[in-house]
């Protein structure tokens, strides 16, 4: 045993890492004091450490911890993409000057970042229901303070508020529907479940209930409609760089967690054909559920998105009908499917982050977060527009960018499973998406600025983040064979 | 001479013109006089060299043809590669039209020297004339259907242009907008027909398409589609010939200059309707030309009872000129082929002389009122002139023969062409039992000689209406006189026949044989020995009376306008509606004019306003509501259209704006919502 | 009825009835104080069901932490006298019919469904076999919690103490970003300058 | 046939030569409009130039369309390769580009047009920088699209246009710019996710087996118009099933927006009436052509027993297009809208011809596209001259102007005539064939549809009398005529109007094997 | 008195019910007080309800001691949201100047 856990504790570096840089934050908390917004460098540092710990995880496919957690190329995928969503959120927190407000406490604010962070490195590879809710609630817990970090606003603290009382109910379902499967298949790794699944379990109902509380506890992490309503709330009330935060990396962890848990218990491709298995696929429509929720989410996430005048909630709504986009890779049961969400969240990654990051810097120079804040500011600072414009213009699918190919790949993994409809659906959301796009697009250039207004000039630390951020949304969208295999080499889950 | 040569010098013909229209139109103003020398001295050597042709093709015994591709198609299904092409053909038919379009052409040429001096747009002026005669040429000289539409609108551009010429005045910009729409009415007809041909035929030739339908090959193998075709491509005429219904636009184009007028609007232009049922004679069938005969019958009547009444001097020619149009067409109609051509020949004559001598005096009567600085009287109303004889001895004396011509009295080219069409359709209804058609014939040429007469009294003899302005009238320079004489010699019989009682031996007759109708026999007209012998038959009476008709016309005219023993006026004031219509054929228009308006009109003004208000109020109605159905399109457009787009995105709008209330703001409703979308999916699930 | 199924019901309904007790309560104390009875019974179920760590557990941190940190809560967040502390409820309807209805499913499918049960075991001490397990098959979660301790020890005493006052480069940053697009924003509470009066409190 | 320059293809070079030139003005200070101007004259100049290269070179006698060996200037190189993972098989996107007879004339009216419109240009003052950059990158997109032979590469360029489209016309365009702007895009973009939809859908439905023995499924245009490719069972595995139609209307609308056709047109007016003339004069030149490409191009041959099944209704489509765009054109009091309405009715010839699946028709579809590219950019920039000099628009508003300017009357004429298909001007010859082909498949509708030409005449006689014959009016004495810069756009457009109208052999020639084939292929063994 | 099996022998069913009762409850008080202390502690119901869920079938299902492990960790970490529960009651009580979650709501639509 103890050569099991000191072999796996080699296994486990990255995570150890981040820990060491949550130690090392505090530590650095209580040596820099009033200097503490260095902390951040401490923070960056570890994590620069911790991608490279992650790349030399590459092609590794094993399970540690007595089949605790999984390194396999799945996690490694989702680890990277989470290590370069930390390492962003923390260069645009330096860069924030709405963190500056409590800037006494900005060495908890990166304690938990690291923490969130470490939380969802367990998440991506957890594989024991346990360790899943734990690491669960461990970025949860982390991300309710962070929501109200800046708690001295109203917004921030009602936004923490809702999250948490949403978010302690959601995991309440989880934990019982975990507790109710776990009663049925007497497992608590996903494997047990698996097997127990494939062996046949005769209590249907209490499955169903079973799954479908478990269901609603990662629909809340991804933000599906009907569980999704928090998100608009809390992504305007949160501090910005939190608000990308919890819209991208821990969206993307969500949906790693919730792929592994399908995949491996319910859809792995081979045991398909087990009788067990097989009855139970076929009785219960899950692909069509998760259709549903996806169809609900992208079409409700974008009409409700068309009237909203604050950016960050506008991008809020499009953040959850993305998800509604990937959840559809989800609902075709397929490898395809898989890979494609994996295209999406990774590319997704990139242009939400982009789009924040521009609203974060209007914030700063403008004091406003109001769409209209962006008229004329094409004039004025036409790089940061012409930016931003970029990010939307992904965001809603175009060509050359990379949402194009996110896009394509995920209605194409759609279309070629015949799910004809659900693809309809989402045709149709993105053109309803297009509209509120367009409207900030519009402000910034189609209308004319004030008189008194000056132009908005960029430090270059800041550009070159937006310039860090432009490359693989312009990149990735005329040359995507990089991301594309790599998403599907990183299919691999342990234990299929 | 060689074939070859043949096409050379026809080519040459044909692009003179245009030479000289480019280089007009890009350096006319810069160019001494305006370029009109060269305008002129073009169409001079067009004229001569087609009269080489002319000879040529008269002494040797085919027709000559060529042709150039213009256009290549690969792989048709069932039909291969196609070739379009653009050629020649000259026949004695292309080579008569091309002397008569070049001769009116280089007349009028000098004609407008004088007329026009010192216009705005000369130099403009000339090169319009010279792209008409280009374009006239073409259709001349084609051998294809296509290259015949290509110019019957190039034609129709050229008439555009010359009849708005003056465009600064609305109305002749109207006019010449009028001419162009109405004419393409008969062209998209015309367009139809060639359609119908080329789909089946995959070729545009003549020979071709003739030599197809002879073997049998039918449209659509359809006799329907064959007659069909026929009259679409008749359209054509119809528009461009002004025949009924069509034929409005042509006295509105008097707007445009005078020696216009001649040219296009009496002596070519308006001919190449005629020109083109003669080219296509072949392929019409007898229900075909039946409807052709009919058509040109009606034009003939309804053209003639109009110009009776006319005072303006150019409106009276155009009517006239419709009236004489639809004898043609008629004479074709019926199958005397010679006969109609030739009266095409001899009127393209005597009408440009007519239009030209009415130029004269207009010209004299402007000059005269510009003396008087006289800016009222209009310079075109024959009831302002009278006793223009004494002071315009050369326009008078060849105003007299070219209105003896066209009122068919013997020694008169008319009298030749005319005395032969009343000839055939007398023939055709002794074969077919149409007599009406013989009868309206008869009774133009009496109503023609009449009203033709009635305007050279009222222009040349009698008081004058002015004699102080008499006195200034002077007559034309030579560079418009000698135009006048000319066409007044070639409006004698001489040119045309020795015989001055009948045409038939003479050389034009005889060129102009009727080629054989490649229509199946079973509906196709009646074959030319029938036709002939029944025409041998009736032609000595139908001489005796139609001299009989044309000398009552003219004596009627006489006795009401000169010896004013009866008086018109008094005629017009004493009789009843009624009377009126028992006495005379154009009785028939007013009684239906009657039937719209009150009577309350000047009878001088009755045919005017039929015009204005029936017909021209039909098109202008069909305008109307054309143009109201555009605007409810426009309308449907930005309301259903438009409207259902806008009206999708509002919907779409407010959903988005009602879901977003459900965004309440309490955690506690989120819940409940997450609460109640658990158990819709719980419950459904569990009750699958 | 053995002494198992009578001990069973008196906490069922106990636990039941104290936590239906705490739901419907006006008075949060009485709420703060039925929802120890529901913890307390819930120990004794444990114990019932052999899992004597757990109820050990359950009555150290639930009973003696949890509760205390509410009871906390509850006077940190009230003024006055306790008596006065109501609380009225929202959604009443839909939320008891929703509820209800799940509650019902819940039990019906508990019900109706045929578990498969495994030989009870005797009722060995679990102290050692849990505390192996720990430090075994467990000990990654083991060491997991400690850093979520840890973050939430972090996250509550950041969320929970007095604001510091800001350094100067903060200091002109205010309210704009606050409350942007709500001007009305501040008329709906009760104490809309607490923000301020805190800084200046310290 | 290869020719490269620099060891790039000539295709490659047509193609981003404008993405040079942007980036070349983006690098320029944004006062320096003397120099932005001349570079993108001078790259668009050298595009006309390389595109006249390529007509030169050009082999008239090859097939193209489905033929890949035929295809000319063909650059062909893998773009994105997926190695094979088990359960999709290798996926291939090419980057592969080359012309046959039915992008030739395009490639030509592309880089004509871009330069005319720059010339037009000219005159804009305000953000020079961003609107010649945006111009570019149009330019690119469209020159893009009628190049690509990869269904991928050609959505890319299809949507890369959208953009710069919404801005140009937003930014730079009249007093309801945001509204035609947001219309067009909306239009589009919803034509580009149908379009997408079908392009996936094919995709996995298409699959070749390399040289290597492999499945890959591919965007290769070329492959998908083999139906021997279509994989069994897949979406639109077989003929005339129904996916394949729904495939074929989801294609259609996402062309027919483009065209646009009669009901899908609403946007077009609108766009027009508020572009700026150099737009109007690109979006009625070039970007109309491009939705009659993409159907010839893609929907023909690739599910060619919809096109068979549909084609009544392409045809009636078309016809409407051709009465209604002639009708509402009448109605119109604003030039701009009224040659607006004019390209419905026009475009709609293209779409009688092409849906009579003969060859004449489809010939003539072809030049149309040309001719109508050729003469609506003229009238645009006639419209534009007088909207300079008097910011004035509306058909009422003039009168006279033929003796203040004869030169440009001279030249509006022309082109008002060449409209109006008057022969000897190229806009006859391409109706004529249209109407040729689509008689043979469609009698009574073409029989309808040529009242068409004569409510044209109307209205544009009409126009003709309102804008330039009459009395001048007092505000427009002294009115200049066209200046060197002015000719300079005019003149090679009206010599290709002439030189066509009269001889249009040459043209013919150049697209003739290619779309008989195209007719061949489309027809053989289903109807 | 002989009362039913059923009734007589309380089994896993019987343990299950009284969850499934608790976990309704502990959502109707999340879902219905206003009182952001109160929501709170029908959080804990919740969790409880899971809780007892793991250790009955720990008893009687073949879950062995895996079901006392999540249990106790599912109750550290109930400790932990608590913690963080308050400390962000405390703040909405000091921004607010109350903890009814009814009139938190600035943020909305």
């Amino acid at each position: 045993m103890a050569e099991h856990i000191i072999e796996s504790i080699f296994r486990f570096l990255p995570e150890i890492a981040l820990t060491v840089t949550l130690v090392a934050a505090v530590v650095a908390d209580l040596i820099l004091k009033e200097r503490n917004r260095n902390v951040a460098w401490v923070v960056l540092a570890g994590l620069v450490v911790t991608a490279l710990l992650v790349l030399r995880q590459a092609g590794w496919n094993e399970s540690i911890f007595s089949d605790m957690i999984a390194v396999d190329p799945f996690a490694v995928f989702f680890k990277m993409l989470l290590v370069i969503a930390g390492l962003f959120i923390v260069l645009f927190s330096v860069k924030s000057r709405e963190l500056e407000q409590n800037i006494t406490r900005i060495g908890e604010y990166y304690m938990l970042i690291t923490g969130v962070i470490f939380g969802m490195f367990l998440m991506v590879g957890a594989t024991n229901l346990l360790l899943m809710y734990l690491a669960f609630e461990l970025t949860s817990i982390s991300s309710y303070v962070l929501a109200g970090f800046t708690k001295s606003l109203r917004k921030s603290a009602e936004a923490s508020m809702k999250y948490i009382i949403y978010g302690a109910v959601s995991s309440g379902f989880l934990i019982y529907g975990i507790s109710m499967l776990v009663g049925i298949t007497g497992a608590i790794d996903i494997y047990g479940v698996r097997d127990a699944l494939q062996a046949g379990v005769e209590q249907q109902s209490a499955l169903y209930v079973a799954v479908i509380m478990i269901i609603v506890g990662f629909s809340y992490k991804i933000t599906a409609v009907p569980f999704h309503f928090w998100a608009p709330d809390v992504y305007e009330g949160a501090p910005v760089t939190i608000t990308t935060f919890l819209a991208t990396a821990s969206k993307v962890a969500g949906f790693a967690m919730m792929i592994r848990f399908f995949r491996i218990s319910f859809m792995e491709s081979g045991a398909l054909s087990v009788p067990g298995l097989d009855g139970f696929i076929a009785i219960v429509p899950w692909n069509i559920i998760l259709a549903i929720f996806a169809a609900l989410t992208m079409l409700a996430a974008n009409l409700m998105a068309l009237w909203q005048e604050n950016i960050k909630r506008l991008l809020a709504y499009s953040s959850i009908a993305h998800a509604g986009f990937i959840l559809m890779g989800l609902a075709l049961l397929t490898d395809e499917g898989i890979s494609a969400m994996m295209i999406y969240l990774a590319i997704y990654l990139f242009m939400n982050m982009g789009a924040f990051f521009v609203v974060l810097l209007v914030t700063n120079k403008l004091d406003s977060e109001l769409i209209s804040a962006y008229e004329g500011l094409g004039h004025r600072s036409p790089f940061l527009s012409v930016a931003m414009t970029i990010f939307l213009v992904a965001l809603a699918g175009f060509p050359p960018t990379a949402g194009f190919i996110a896009k394509v790949y995920i209605f194409g993994a759609t279309v070629s499973a015949g799910w004809i409809w659900l693809v309809a659906v989402a045709g149709l959301a993105t053109i309803i998406s297009l509209f509120y796009y367009i409207r900030v697009v519009r402000n910034m250039f189609l209308v004319d600025p004030e008189e008194s207004s000056e132009p908005v000039i960029l430090d270059y630390g800041s550009t070159a983040i937006l310039v860090l951020l432009l490359i693989p949304v312009l990149l990735l969208g005329v040359y995507f064979t990089p991301i594309v295999t790599w998403a599907k080499d990183a299919v691999t889950m342990f234990g299929m | 001479m060689g074939l070859d040569t043949l096409i050379l010098l026809s080519l040459i013909v044909l692009f003179l013109p245009l030479a000289g229209f480019a280089v007009l139109v890009f350096f006319g103003k810069r160019l001494p006089r305006q370029g009109d020398w060269l305008a002129t001295g073009l169409v001079t050597v067009s004229l001569l060299l087609s009269l080489v042709i002319l000879f040529a093709r008269l002494t040797s015994p085919e027709s000559v043809t060529a042709g150039w591709t213009w256009a290549q198609f690969g792989g048709i299904p069932g039909i291969g590669e196609v070739t379009v092409e653009l050629g020649i053909l000259i026949d004695n038919l292309s080579a008569i039209m091309l002397v008569v379009v070049a001769l009116i052409s280089t007349l009028v040429h000098f004609f407008s020297m004088g007329y026009l001096e010192g216009d705005v747009r000369y130099s403009r002026y000339f090169a319009y004339l010279g792209f008409f005669t280009f374009s006239m040429i073409g259709i001349v000289l084609t051998h294809n259907l296509l290259m015949m539409y290509i110019f019957w609108e190039l034609v129709g551009l050229s008439s555009y242009l010359l009849i708005g010429h003056w465009y600064e005045k609305k109305s002749a910009s109207n006019a010449a907008m009028k001419a162009f729409i109405v004419n393409r009415i008969g062209d998209a007809g015309m367009f139809i027909g060639i359609m119908i041909i080329f789909v089946h035929f995959a070729t545009f030739s003549f020979d071709a398409i003739f030599s197809a339908v002879a073997a049998g090959n039918l449209p659509f193998e359809s006799q329907a589609w064959l007659t069909a075709a026929g009259v679409l491509i008749f359209c054509g005429a119809i528009g461009k010939s002004a025949q009924f219904p069509l034929h409005v636009w042509l006295p509105d184009a008097m707007e445009g200059p005078t020696p216009v007028s001649a040219l296009i609007h009496a002596a070519t232009m308006v001919a190449a309707g005629v020109f083109l049922v003669a080219r296509m004679f072949p392929l019409f069938t007898a229900d075909a030309l039946l409807v052709i005969a009919y058509v040109g019958a009606a034009t003939a009547l309804l053209a003639a009872t109009i110009a009776i009444t006319q005072y303006d001097i150019k409106k009276v020619l155009a009517w006239s000129t419709i009236s004489q149009l639809g004898y043609m067409i008629l004479a074709l109609g019926v199958g005397a082929y010679a006969a109609g051509f030739m009266h095409l020949v001899t009127h393209a004559a005597f009408k440009a002389g007519l239009f030209l001598g009415s130029g004269a005096v207009i010209y004299a009567m402007h000059a005269a009122l510009h003396k008087q600085h006289d800016h009222d009287t209009d310079a075109q109303d024959i009831r302002n002139m009278g006793g223009l004889r004494s002071r315009m001895p050369v326009t008078y004396w060849t105003f007299l023969i070219f209105t003896l011509a066209i009122s068919g009295i013997p020694l008169t080219s008319g009298f030749l062409s005319k005395d032969e069409i009343l000839a055939g359709t007398l023939a055709f209804s002794t074969l077919n039992g149409h007599w009406l058609l013989p009868l309206i014939a008869f009774g133009v040429a009496g109503m023609t000689a009449f009203y033709m007469f009635r305007l050279l009294i009222l222009t040349f003899h009698g008081k004058p209406a002015d004699s102080k302005r008499l006195s200034m009238i002077r007559e034309v320079p030579g560079v418009m006189a000698i135009p006048l004489i000319i066409l007044a010699a070639l409006s004698t019989f001489i040119f045309y026949s020795f015989n001055p009682l009948g045409a038939s031996s003479g050389w034009l007759f005889q060129a102009l044989a009727r080629p054989a109708s490649v229509v199946p026999e079973a509906f196709a007209p009646a074959t030319w020995p029938v036709f002939y012998e029944a025409i041998s038959r009736v032609h000595t009476p139908v001489m005796i009376l139609s001299i009989i008709i044309a000398v009552a016309g003219v004596a009627f005219a006489w006795l009401v306008y000169e010896r004013r023993s009866v008086s018109a006026d008094k005629m017009a004031g004493v009789m009843g509606p009624l009377y009126r219509g028992s006495r005379n054929k154009w009785y028939f228009d007013e009684m239906y004019e009657a039937v719209f308006v009150n009577g309350t009109l000047a009878l001088t003004r009755i045919s005017n306003w039929f015009d204005f208000n029936v017909i021209d109020g039909i098109v202008n109605g069909a305008g109307t509501v054309t143009r109201g159905v555009s605007k409810i399109s426009g309308w449907i457009d930005n309301v259903f259209i438009d409207g259902l787009v806008n009206f999708l995105a509002n919907i779409t709008g407010s959903i988005g704006m009602r879901m977003r209330k459900i965004q309440t703001g309490s955690v506690q409703n989120y819940l409940v919502f997450g609460v109640f979308g658990f158990l819709i999916i719980t419950i459904v699930l569990l009750s699958i | 009825m053995d002494l198992f199924a009578v001990v069973f019901y008196l906490f069922a309904i106990l636990i039941i009835g104290s936590a239906t007790l705490m739901v419907f309560s006006k008075n949060i104390v009485h709420s703060a104080f039925a929802l120890m009875f529901t913890l307390g019974g819930l120990a004794v179920f444990y114990a019932l069901l052999y899992a004597g760590f757990v109820a050990v557990t359950q009555l150290l941190v639930y009973v003696g932490g949890i509760l205390v940190l509410i009871l906390f809560g509850v006077m940190l967040t009230t003024q006055g006298y306790f008596e006065k502390v109501k609380t009225r409820t929202v959604n009443l309807v839909p939320a008891t019919i929703f509820t209800a209805i799940v509650g019902v499913l819940l039990i019906s499918v508990f019900v109706s469904t045929d578990w498969t049960l495994a030989p009870l075991r005797d009722g060995e001490s679990t102290m050692t076999a849990l505390g192996e397990l720990l430090m075994t098959d467990f000990m990654l979660p083991f060491q997991v919690a400690g850093v979520l301790l840890l973050l939430a020890m972090i996250g509550a005493v950041l969320m929970a103490s007095r604001t510091r006052t800001p350094k100067s480069p903060g200091s002109s940053y205010g309210s704009p970003v606050s409350s942007p697009d709500s001007p009305d924003s501040s008329s709906q509470s009760p104490d809309s300058s607490s923000a301020g009066e805190e800084s200046h409190k310290t | 046939m290869e020719f490269t320059i620099f060891g790039i293809g000539i295709l490659t070079w047509l193609v981003f030569l404008p993405i040079v030139g942007m980036l070349i003005i983006l690098l320029l200070p944004g006062e320096n409009k003397t120099a932005i101007r001349w570079t993108a004259a001078g790259v668009t100049g050298l595009q006309l130039l390389l595109a006249v290269v390529v007509l030169a070179l050009f082999d008239r006698t090859a097939l193209g369309i489905n033929d890949a060996g035929s295809f000319q200037f063909v650059e062909q190189f893998e773009w994105i390769i997926v190695e094979a993972v088990p359960w999709v098989g290798k996926i291939e996107i090419m980057y592969f580009l080359g012309i046959d007879g039915l992008s030739v004339l395009m490639i030509l009216l592309t880089a004509l047009i871009s330069v005319i419109g720059v010339i037009s240009s000219w005159s804009i003052e305000q953000k020079v920088k961003g609107y010649f950059a945006l111009y570019l990158l149009l330019v690119t997109g469209m020159m893009g699209v009628f190049v690509a032979l990869d269904f991928f590469l050609f959505f890319i360029f299809w949507e890369v246009m959208l953009l710069p489209m919404y801005f140009l016309i937003g930014i730079w365009g009249g007093p309801r710019r945001e509204y035609a702007a947001i219309k067009f895009f909306i239009y589009t973009f919803f034509g580009g996710v149908l379009m997408l939809l079908v392009m996936l859908a094919l995709y996995f439905s298409v699959a070749y087996t390399n040289g290597a023995g492999e499945q890959v499924h591919t965007f290769n245009l070329l492959h998908m118009m083999n139906s021997a490719n279509f994989v069994e069972g897949s979406i639109l595995y077989g003929l005339n099933t129904t996916w394949r139609y729904v495939a074929w209307v989801a294609l259609f609308i996402s062309f027919a927006i483009k065209v646009p056709l009669f009901p899908f047109h609403t946007w077009l007016p609108d766009a027009h009436v508020e572009a700026p003339t150099p737009i109007s004069v690109i979006l009625a030149g070039v970007l109309l052509k491009l939705g009659t490409y993409g159907m010839l191009r893609i929907m023909y041959p690739i599910l060619p027993d919809g096109t068979v099944y549909f084609m009544y209704l392409m045809a009636f489509l078309g016809m409407i297009s051709i009465i209604y765009g002639a009708l509402c054109a009448m109605a119109q009091e604003d030039f701009k809208k009224l040659i607006a309405y004019s390209s419905i009715s026009h475009m709609g010839i293209v779409m009688l011809g092409m849906a009579s699946l003969t060859n004449q028709g489809t010939v003539g579809a072809v030049l149309q596209m040309f001719n109508h590219g050729t003469i609506t950019a003229m009238l645009f920039l006639i419209v534009g001259v007088l909207y300079d000099r008097t910011h004035k628009r509306g058909v009422y508003d003039f009168g006279g102007i033929a003796n203040q300017m004869p030169k440009y009357t001279g030249i509006a004429m022309v082109a008002m005539f060449a409209a109006l298909g008057l022969p000897g001007l190229s806009g006859f010859v391409s109706e004529l064939f249209s109407f040729l082909g689509a008689f043979d498949s469609f009698r009574w509708l073409t029989i309808i549809s040529v009242t068409g030409i004569i409510l044209t005449a109307a209205y544009i006689l009409w126009t003709v009398q309102r804008v330039f014959l009459g009395e001048l009016g007092d505000e427009h004495k002294g009115m200049a005529d066209l200046t060197g810069r002015e000719l300079l756009m005019f003149v090679p457009l009206l010599i290709i109007v002439i030189f066509l109208g009269v001889y249009p052999g040459p043209a013919i020639e150049l697209m003739n094997a290619s779309l008989s084939h195209l007719v061949d292929f489309v027809n053989g063994g289903i109807r | 008195m002989v009362l039913p099996e059923w009734l007589a022998e309380p089994g896993l069913n019987h343990f299950l019910v009284v969850s499934a009762v608790l976990f309704s409850l502990g959502l109707l008080a999340v879902i219905s007080r206003r009182n952001i202390i109160l929501v709170l502690m029908g959080i804990e119901l919740i969790l409880n309800a899971a809780n007892l869920n793991f250790v009955a079938f720990s008893r009687y299902g073949s879950l062995s001691l895996d079901g006392h492990m999540i249990a106790l960790f599912v109750i550290i970490i109930a400790a932990a949201e608590a913690a963080v529960a308050l400390a962000i009651a405390l703040n909405i009580y000091n921004r607010f100047g109350s903890v009814d979650v009814e009139l938190i709501s600035e943020l909305k639509e």
